[in-house]
């Protein structure tokens, strides 16, 4: 339980630092932060939005107090979920843009993910266990070949190949246009029909790492007295591989489940973007390139939060399947 | 972003190994030792070739490979555009390899800086313990929560200039955590080894313990941490110059990549700008990758099997990949 | 024990998920994609599809006044709203539309319009010359909402009044010939007892807009799509023929292009390089691309108030090293035509009487780098090196800002930097993300350089006013956009020739009004034309016919011009159609 | 007399975290005293203690109390570098492992040089001549050749008496051996052993042998010192000891060796977390009585030489 | 205590084990009969737990067999199928790994560690499973409450007598102990010899004891093997092998134990390091560590450099591989 009170510490303490980080940001640019802002406005766009200044204000926690004072406003106003107003979707509040678009990035990212840990996982776990056999062989170095291109390379081609040439997958938006978001049968089989090919890049692109780190992992565990220990017992091959080698190989990919997730995370941008999937990371993009200041910050904090989330859950799996951290 | 990361966490210390001689020619040890690993010495085939070819770059490319040609776009790769034409009718073959140069060398110089940051702040963290470990710590965990794309994005949203040394600075600060952490917790098992407390007793300066006997064993998971970063640099520099965020006017390949893409090139059948500086990037990112196992494999030898295989696999992908 | 069991099933219970969500994606990837299903195609293409590219992803705001940066707020008017009279893109036949007919008197002074009759607000109320009124003047409540220019320092009406329900008269201070064409254009109705009632017209997103258009209700609003049906009881009766316009996103132009090749968006206004075999060629007897080159010149255009630009021999010296040729060929494909140094040949090639002008405009607007370099020194620059330094002894440099989703001008500023480059000066070309951080800093001129398409209000006199006026002067550092003159120039001489036009009604006169405008023009190069930048639309006649198209041209193909849009959506008719 | 003496020593570790902070007291009280030209076994399971002690005097760690005598002074808390460099130059440790005491990427000559440079010990010249000297006395032949080898290219013995030589560098007068065979192949423990034995007598060194090993302390040992749970149980002559224990953990140990039949169920020598007062030792032993699990038995010296911490057997008089 | 084999219950013969190309068992031959406690003794690195882990079948790559054979009562191990081999082992010999730290599946606790292992060799419920785990445990003297606990909430000691309650499990002929006691201290140590004792006299199984210690195994086993550099150098009983050791190594091993008791005389060992395998010495292996070997005596020392030994029966049941003891 100690041990998760101090990941508990971390990870408000690691907030608090992506929080910061985000007020510190626009002010690390030369001159007056919010003056660094506005003059990326035309006079026409101050005109039609001419609470921009307060929004501005808002974001960067005051403006014309010191920094301290805005500093304390800041984390204030986003304690409440108040991260003003979206410039670019102007007077959208941020919170509706993101909260219109984050479901479908998680949606996204979390499936791909867990499929691409589960896929490169047992495929690094059977090429380990059968050293130099086809899956070793062949799938392995497929794996290692396909993840060594960058995930917006991989959605390109999967978008002109498999997408437009073969005609296997849509190739834009969440779902189809003639549906309805809800919690019907139509939506959700409509909503795994237009995932399909961006999660399938996005567990090529990530699957590989997985794989070789798994294999490395494993391979080192077949060496484990207990494996031996195992086999020597008579049990079944296929139980040696997961049940003692596979089940502990597991537990240092998993640590690393975090750092990856935030690399996928990357990825979701470039996926996102390539098949017009309208989620956060697409919204980061087109927030970032309108100087949509407070909705780009808004966007970073959350998935910085969504990082943190994973790595809560990835704790409490850690926790469930290595006993070690139980009793310590 | 860190798509590949074949190392495990704890590599074994890597004994020297003394030089040979090919001919006249003397091997440094840990040359010979990763040319002998099949893996690495694919790796760094394919790592080489992508060097050497930057190095020749002027000499096998037209002066500005951004020139346009009235009388040449859209052309398909042929004995005079080897890679074709773009658009513009700018030779894809000459923006290929100029831009292998500003791409290798971003990725090189932005996997140094951050290793020099993630080195000292790691391997000084370790030894020294105490209060400094537990900041040094806590900082590279949260800079691994954050995830690096976005913050990439935002920042360089920030950023008006967006020069080649703005984005190793910036692409090195957000990615050495990754490099801090497997170095210090590879010194915090090396540092009570005995031979540093040996090194201790026998009156040895810290600073010469850190440096003269701590970090000389960590060499090769430095160097690896090293191709690690670079790699990692090369993506996030080729995906942010792909979403617009870079130095737009460079020669690069996520340069070229981006205006294949912005000018839909694909989808007119013109594959050729897209997919020609795409392969390059893959082709070196497995180089390393494949370098990066054979590190591995190396300082570890129960990753190391000798076994019948298909020749043409081992050939490609070395023994133990195979 | 217990623990140990349940250990095992939450393991169970993690396989058994991940294993479902493996089977649920496969299970569906098997089945047929719909866009594959020739029954499900046409289902979906019950409302005319159209997409732009390179938006972000929907949020609700239907404010036609302030989000014109959005897609939605950009064409509900002329879906939603609806214009007085239209005068289609390059000065075409004046369409009546909620002003039915219309009558000059006092002079032309005074203009008096008959409303339409039985008109109704999709809420049920009736619209009348109040609203017409309210709608003209609203820039009064709030500045936002100005059409007409009231609040701006150029404006001419004098007053607004409704006569009964359906009559209203609009004085102005003095005779303008171009106000119906160039000002009254713009112009859509809104109800009063809607926008009265709003505070801030700024902030007001009308999530729920009442017009009186064609189409009247959003029946479908999503992150990625949203859905505009028809009004059943609209006043026009017939109109409109189709049934609904649905929007959907399109991240970049790699996937707009994608949605129209596969023929699932019948209806875009994106450039498509290369569009004969990007899109075209992909099914001949559906797909069309209609390049409009009535338009306006793309320029090159600066802040002429900043040094040296406010030198004209440095302005002319520039206009001569650009090869126009190669622009329009490599940059525009071929499809933008170079223009004359003077830009006007196209459009309204009628204006253009003077032999003189014509060879001057020809000659200057010919490529020359070494007559541009000729023309440097002669004015007091020099080079050192190869670098131009100016008078003052600054090396020059120009940088050229220019969207980079935007591939045509992108590379068309490639080549104008080059040209440049050529004669000395550090030219690059850069590159802003997107039109939200090039906008905001082209409109004000602060990038000094910039390739725009900078016409104006519907006539060569509009062109000529925008550049030439001082009425239509905008100070440095101020926004150009709403009188067109970007470059904050202004010759005192145009004045009198401008007038002169503006107040007479007789062709001759105006023309050689018009000739002594263009020489002005000529000796100031205000901007320098280089191409004429078509208006694209792309359309396919699979599911839908009766496209603006070279036959039946009615105006800017692009459909979030306004009023020129809402032509289309009215007259676009259901059913595919092989051919045009 | 003596050359070293270790008087009252005591070191405890903390655990846990911040909120239940719990203390190992690794090493208690312990005192005893080298000599020159005399090996001093210290004896103990695993978890006992004694490789504590031996880093405790080679100031590896600070003491929780206690000092450590060398001359007069109290070397134990001296922080200024010179003399610290002093206190280095006279104690030296010989380490476990000597697969991990050696840095695998320097050559035994960079071993064995850098203690004669750091302490001045032969002027520069000269260095190269005494490393390969000392590299004799350790019978690593040919010295020459030997001095350039990494430490992967010698065997465990080998490498074991590189650390020796490098102990020796500095011409130290106290050598503590932290079970310098217990890594090593049966067939050469004796080998090291043997050199212990003759640089004892050439050099007159102190040696504190620190081992688990009753046999190999019988074999080269003067004095024994046994240890249970961080404490000193029992010492004196190494013959005198093991022929006639007075400790009864020290008949436990000397009866596991012999092979007689035991009947303990023990649970190790660990040291105490947090201990009360009581012997530590109580709960396994055969011969308990009520006072022992409530006083903590002092070191009395019950013959001549020989001092046991036990309430039956050395009673405080 | 008979030496004398009533019934042979294992046979290898000309065993050679290869990881890589690196020969680490060569040529060795070892009889176990059934109820017999037989010795292997031999430091780091010779080849002793190769062989063990050749018995039990579980070599994975680089290592595997190639040559020899190895009996067990009678039938061949190499001619068996993988499901053969699989029911073998543990039912007829089983195993007790040299570190009890790490042969305990650290996830899984120790119960359902016996589980597995009876499920895989007969029909058995998880519950009468525990059961028969918990008793078990209690018969190697523990508590059976400890079938809860994971392996990292036992001491080294306990986590030991876990394996050899396993070991136990299936009633097997042959138990293999492979250094069961080297990184336990003393007490322990000799607590776990005991229980084995009274465990081997109580079930009658045969015992393959693995140790470099050979002062443990003059005083335990009934015969002993002395294995160098991937041979067997010399086997005889214990007794026979303590008084009068013929071959020079084992001589030196038992020179490399200080006495306990008696006189304090000064020992000798074993000049120089075992060698390195990937380049074994040619001849007799231990040649040059060998104190007898010199090039004095030439004809004696090109045999001794050039010929492999065989191992030759001196006396009844004490063979030895030297050249010394031919001439």
């Amino acid at each position: 339980m100690r041990w998760f009170a101090r990941r508990l510490v971390f990870y408000v303490f690691a907030i608090w630092v992506a929080l910061t980080l985000n007020f510190l940001l626009p002010r690390l640019m030369p001159g007056s932060p919010i003056d660094g802002l506005l003059e990326h406005l035309s006079p026409a766009q101050l005109a039609a939005n001419p609470g921009i200044v307060q929004t501005y204000e808002a974001l960067l926690g005051g403006g014309h107090h010191s920094i301290g004072q805005d500093y304390v406003t800041y984390l204030h106003r986003i304690s409440h979920f108040n991260f003003g107003l979206s410039t670019s979707n102007y007077p959208t509040p941020v919170s509706e843009v993101v909260g219109r678009t984050l479901p479908y990035s998680i949606f996204l990212v979390g499936v791909a993910f867990i499929l691409s840990f589960v896929i490169g996982t047992g495929v690094g776990m059977v090429a380990a266990w059968r050293r130099g056999r086809f899956t070793d062989s062949f799938i392995v170095p497929a794996f290692m070949t396909v993840s060594a291109f960058p995930a917006f390379v991989l959605a390109l081609v999967g978008l002109y190949f498999l997408g437009l040439k073969a005609g296997w997958f849509p190739i834009q938006h969440a779902y189809d246009s003639n549906v309805i978001p809800a919690w019907s049968w139509t939506f959700i089989s409509s909503a795994f029909r237009h995932a399909q090919l961006p999660i399938l890049v996005i567990i090529a692109a990530y699957a590989g790492g997985w794989v070789l780190n798994m294999r490395t992992v494993m391979i080192n565990t077949i060496g484990e007295d207990y494996v031996g220990m195992a086999r020597a017992k008579g049990l079944r091959d296929r139980r040696v591989m997961t049940r003692y080698a596979g089940r502990n190989a597991i537990l240092p990919p998993l640590n690393g489940f975090a750092a990856q997730f935030a690399g996928a995370v990357g990825g979701l941008v470039f996926v996102e973007i390539i098949f017009s999937y309208p989620g956060v990371g697409y919204t980061l993009q087109s927030a970032v390139l309108g100087n949509d200041y407070p909705l780009a910050q808004a966007i970073l904090v959350v998935l910085s939060v969504c990082v943190i989330i994973a790595n809560l859950i990835m704790d409490v799996l850690n926790f469930v399947l290595d006993p070690r951290l139980r009793t310590s | 972003m860190a798509q590949l990361d074949p190392t495990a966490l704890d590599l074994q210390l890597a004994v020297p190994k003394r030089g040979i001689r090919i001919g006249r020619i003397r091997v440094p040890g840990w040359l010979a030792l990763l040319l002998r690993n099949s893996k690495s010495r694919t790796g760094l085939l394919i790592v080489g070739f992508m060097v050497f070819i930057a190095i020749i770059a002027p000499l096998i490319s037209v002066a500005h490979p951004n020139d346009f040609n009235i009388l040449a776009t859209r052309q398909a790769p042929s004995w005079h555009h080897l890679f074709g034409t773009t658009d513009q009718g700018s030779d894809v073959f000459s923006q290929v390899v100029v831009g292998a140069r500003r791409s290798l060398l971003l990725g090189a110089l932005a996997g140094a800086l951050a290793t020099v940051v993630a080195a000292v702040l790691g391997i000084t963290a370790a030894y020294v313990g105490g209060i400094v470990d537990e900041i040094v710590n806590l900082l590279t965990n949260v800079f691994l929560t954050i995830p690096a794309i976005p913050l990439l994005v935002v920042a360089s949203g920030y950023l008006r200039a967006r020069g080649m040394w703005t984005m190793i600075a910036v692409i090195a600060l957000v990615l050495w955590a990754f490099e801090a952490r497997i170095l210090r917790a590879q010194a915090l098992t090396l540092k009570n080894r005995d031979f540093i407390l040996a090194a201790k007793t026998s009156g040895e300066p810290t600073w010469r313990i850190v440096f003269g006997e701590l970090m000389p064993n960590m060499i090769s998971r430095i160097a690896a941490a090293f191709v690690l970063v670079f790699y990692v640099s090369l993506l996030v520099d080729s995906g942010l110059e792909f979403l617009g965020l870079g130095d737009m006017s460079a020669t690069s390949w996520g340069v070229t990549i981006y205006w294949a893409q912005v000018n839909s090139t694909v989808l007119q059948g013109e594959w050729w700008p897209f997919m020609f500086p795409s392969l390059a990037l893959g082709l070196t990112v497995l180089g390393l990758v494949l370098v990066l196992a054979g590190v591995d494999e190396v300082s570890n030898p129960q990753l190391r099997t000798e076994h019948k295989r298909g020749r043409l696999v081992r050939l490609v992908f070395g023994r133990a990949a195979a | 024990m217990r623990r140990s069991i349940r250990s095992t099933r939450r393991l169970a219970a993690v396989g058994v998920v991940a294993g479902l969500a493996v089977l649920a994606l496969l299970g569906t990837a098997s089945a047929p994609a719909a866009t594959n299903n020739a029954a499900a195609l046409a289902a979906a293409h019950k409302c005319l599809v159209m997409t732009g590219s390179g938006d972000p992803a929907f949020v609700k705001n239907f404010n036609p006044y302030t989000a014109t940066g959005l897609p939605s707020g950009s064409f509900v008017q002329g879906a939603f709203y609806e214009p007085l009279i239209v005068i289609g893109e390059g000065g075409l036949k004046p369409v009546p539309w909620l002003a039915r007919s219309w009558k000059w008197s006092n002079g032309n002074k005074t203009l008096t319009l008959n409303i339409a009759k039985g008109v109704k607000w999709s809420d049920g109320k009736p619209l009348t010359s109040l609203d017409v009124v309210y709608s003209l003047t609203a820039g009064q409540q709030n500045a936002a909402m100005d059409r007409i220019g009231l609040t701006g320092p150029g404006n001419n009406v004098k007053s607004i009044h409704a006569h009964g329900p359906y009559k209203v008269t609009i004085t102005l201070k003095s005779p303008d010939s171009q106000f119906i064409a160039g000002t009254l254009n713009r112009q859509f109705i809104v109800p009063q007892h809607i926008w009265s009632k709003v505070a801030d017209p700024a902030t007001f997103t009308n999530s729920n807009p009442v017009g009186s258009g064609p189409f009247d209700k959003i029946t479908r609003f999503t992150t990625q799509d949203y859905v505009f049906s028809k009004n059943p009881s609209y006043w026009q009766p017939g109109l409109p023929k189709i049934p609904c316009l649905e929007y959907v996103q399109a991240a970049s132009n790699d996937s707009a292009l994608a949605l129209i090749q596969s023929g699932q968006v019948d209806w875009t206004h994106n450039f498509v390089p290369n569009v004969a075999s990007a899109y075209v060629a992909k099914d001949p007897k559906h797909f069309h691309a209609f390049y409009a080159t009535k338009a306006y010149p793309t320029s090159l255009v600066f802040d002429d108030t900043q040094y040296p630009y406010s030198l004209v021999a440095f302005r002319k010296a520039l206009s001569l090293a650009i090869d126009r040729n190669s622009v329009s060929k490599l940059g525009e494909y071929g499809y933008g035509p170079p223009t004359d140094a003077l830009g006007l040949q196209f459009l309204f090639p009628s204006s253009v009487t003077d032999a003189s002008v014509k060879a001057q405009a020809k000659a200057m607007g010919t490529y020359n780098p070494t007559a541009a370099k000729k023309m440097l020194t002669d004015a007091g620059f020099t080079y050192k090196g190869s670098n131009l330094i100016d008078p003052k002894g600054n090396p020059v440099s120009l940088d050229i800002h220019v969207i980079s989703g935007w591939s045509d001008w992108v590379a068309s500023d490639q080549i104008i930097a080059k040209n440049l480059s050529d004669i000395g000066i550090s030219s690059k070309e850069v590159l802003e993300p997107d039109w939200g951080s090039w906008q905001p800093n082209a409109y004000a001129t602060k990038n000094p350089t910039l390739l725009w398409q900078n016409g104006s209000q519907g006539s060569a006199y509009g062109f000529l006013y925008a550049n030439l006026s001082q009425n239509a002067y905008v100070p440095s550092g101020q926004d150009g956009e709403t009188t067109g003159n970007w470059e904050h120039f202004a010759d005192p001489a145009a004045t009198p020739y401008l007038n002169q036009w503006k107040n007479s009604l007789d062709p001759e006169k105006q023309q050689a009004a018009a000739t002594q405008l263009e020489k002005l023009f000529l000796n100031d190069m205000p901007i320098v034309p280089i191409y004429i930048g078509p208006r694209w639309s792309t359309y396919s006649t699979k599911y839908f016919h009766c496209f603006d198209s070279p036959k039946t041209f009615w105006g800017d193909p692009i459909f979030t011009t306004f009023p020129d849009n809402i032509l289309s959506f009215t007259r676009i008719c259901p059913g595919g159609q092989a051919g045009a | 007399m003596s050359v070293l003496e270790v008087r009252d020593l005591s070191k405890s570790f903390a655990i846990g975290g911040a909120l239940r902070r719990q203390h190992v007291h690794a090493v208690e009280d312990v005192s005893f005293s080298l000599r020159p030209g005399t090996i001093t076994a210290l004896v103990g399971e695993s978890g006992s203690g004694k490789s504590t002690v031996a880093r405790l005097i080679a100031r590896l760690y600070d003491p929780s109390s206690g000092a450590v005598l060398f001359g007069e002074e109290d070397v134990a808390r001296v922080r200024r570098r010179k003399d610290v460099l002093r206190y280095r130059s006279q104690v030296q440790l010989i380490f476990q492992d000597p697969f991990g005491s050696l840095n695998p990427v320097k050559t035994v000559r960079h071993h064995i040089a850098r203690p004669l440079r750091i302490h001045d010990i032969v002027p520069s010249s000269q260095v190269e001549q005494r490393v390969h000297e000392l590299l004799e006395t350790v019978g690593l032949v040919p010295a020459q050749e030997v001095a350039d080898k990494y430490p992967h290219e010698l065997s465990g013995g080998q490498r074991q008496r590189v650390a020796i030589a490098r102990a020796l560098a500095v011409e130290p007068k106290v050598v503590l051996a932290d079970e310098p065979t217990s890594m090593l192949d049966v067939s050469i423990r004796i080998g090291i052993l043997n050199l212990m034995l003759k640089l004892k007598d050439e050099r007159d060194i102190a040696f504190l042998y620190v081992t688990h090993d009753i046999a190999s302390a019988r074999y080269i040992a003067d004095d024994i010192l046994v240890m249970y749970a961080g404490q000193i149980v029992e010492r004196g002559p190494v013959e005198q000891v093991l022929a006639d224990p007075l400790h009864p953990y020290t008949r436990l140990l000397l009866a596991a060796v012999h092979g007689e039949r035991i009947a303990d169920r023990g649970s190790g020598a660990s040291a105490a977390v947090d201990p009360v007062e009581g012997c530590r030792f109580v709960s396994r032993c055969p011969l308990a009585i009520p006072v022992c699990s409530e006083v903590t038995p002092e070191l009395v010296e019950a013959r001549p030489q020989q001092a046991a911490r036990c309430h039956v057997t050395a009673p405080a008089t | 205590m008979s030496a004398v084999a009533t019934k042979t219950l294992l046979e290898v013969r000309g065993l050679e084990v290869e990881y890589g190309r690196v020969r680490a068992v060569d040529g060795v031959d070892l009889d176990i009969a059934s109820g017999e406690i037989l010795g292997l003794a031999g430091e780091s690195g010779c080849g002793k737990s190769t062989v063990a882990n050749a018995i039990m079948q579980i070599l994975r790559p680089p290592a595997h067999i190639v040559g020899g054979s190895i009996r067990f009562e009678g039938e061949d191990l190499t001619g068996k199928s993988n499901e053969e081999l699989r029911r073998f082992r543990w039912r007829n010999v089983s195993m007790v790994f040299q570190s009890a730290m790490n042969a305990l599946n650290p996830v899984m606790r120790v119960g359902d560690q016996f589980v597995d292992m009876m499920q895989a060799h007969e029909r058995i419920s998880k519950h009468r499973a525990i059961v028969r785990a918990g008793e078990l445990l209690e018969l190697v003297g523990m508590d059976k409450q400890r079938v809860r606990s994971y392996p990292h909430e036992l001491s080294g000691g306990m986590r030991q007598r876990v394996i050899i309650a396993m070991a136990l499990a299936l009633s097997p002929e042959l138990i293999i102990l492979d250094e069961p006691t080297t990184a336990l201290d003393v007490v322990v140590q000799r607590e776990i010899l005991q229980e084995v004792e009274a465990l081997k006299h109580d079930f009658g199984f045969a015992v393959l004891f693995i140790t470099h210690d050979l002062s443990l195994l003059l005083e335990f086993a009934d015969r002993i093997a002395i294995m160098y550099a991937g041979e067997i150098v010399e086997t005889g009983p214990a007794a026979t092998l303590a008084e009068s050791p013929l071959h020079p190594y084992t001589q030196g091993l038992l020179q490399s134990f200080p006495p306990l008791t008696g006189p304090r005389v000064k020992l000798n060992g074993i000049a120089g390091a075992p060698p390195d395998l990937r380049e074994p010495p040619a001849g007799c292996r231990f040649h040059p560590r060998c104190p007898y070997c010199a090039p004095e005596n030439a004809a004696l020392y090109l045999r001794q450099t050039t010929e492999r030994p065989r191992l030759r029966e001196i006396t009844a049941g004490h063979f030895v591989a030297c050249h010394l003891v031919d001439a």
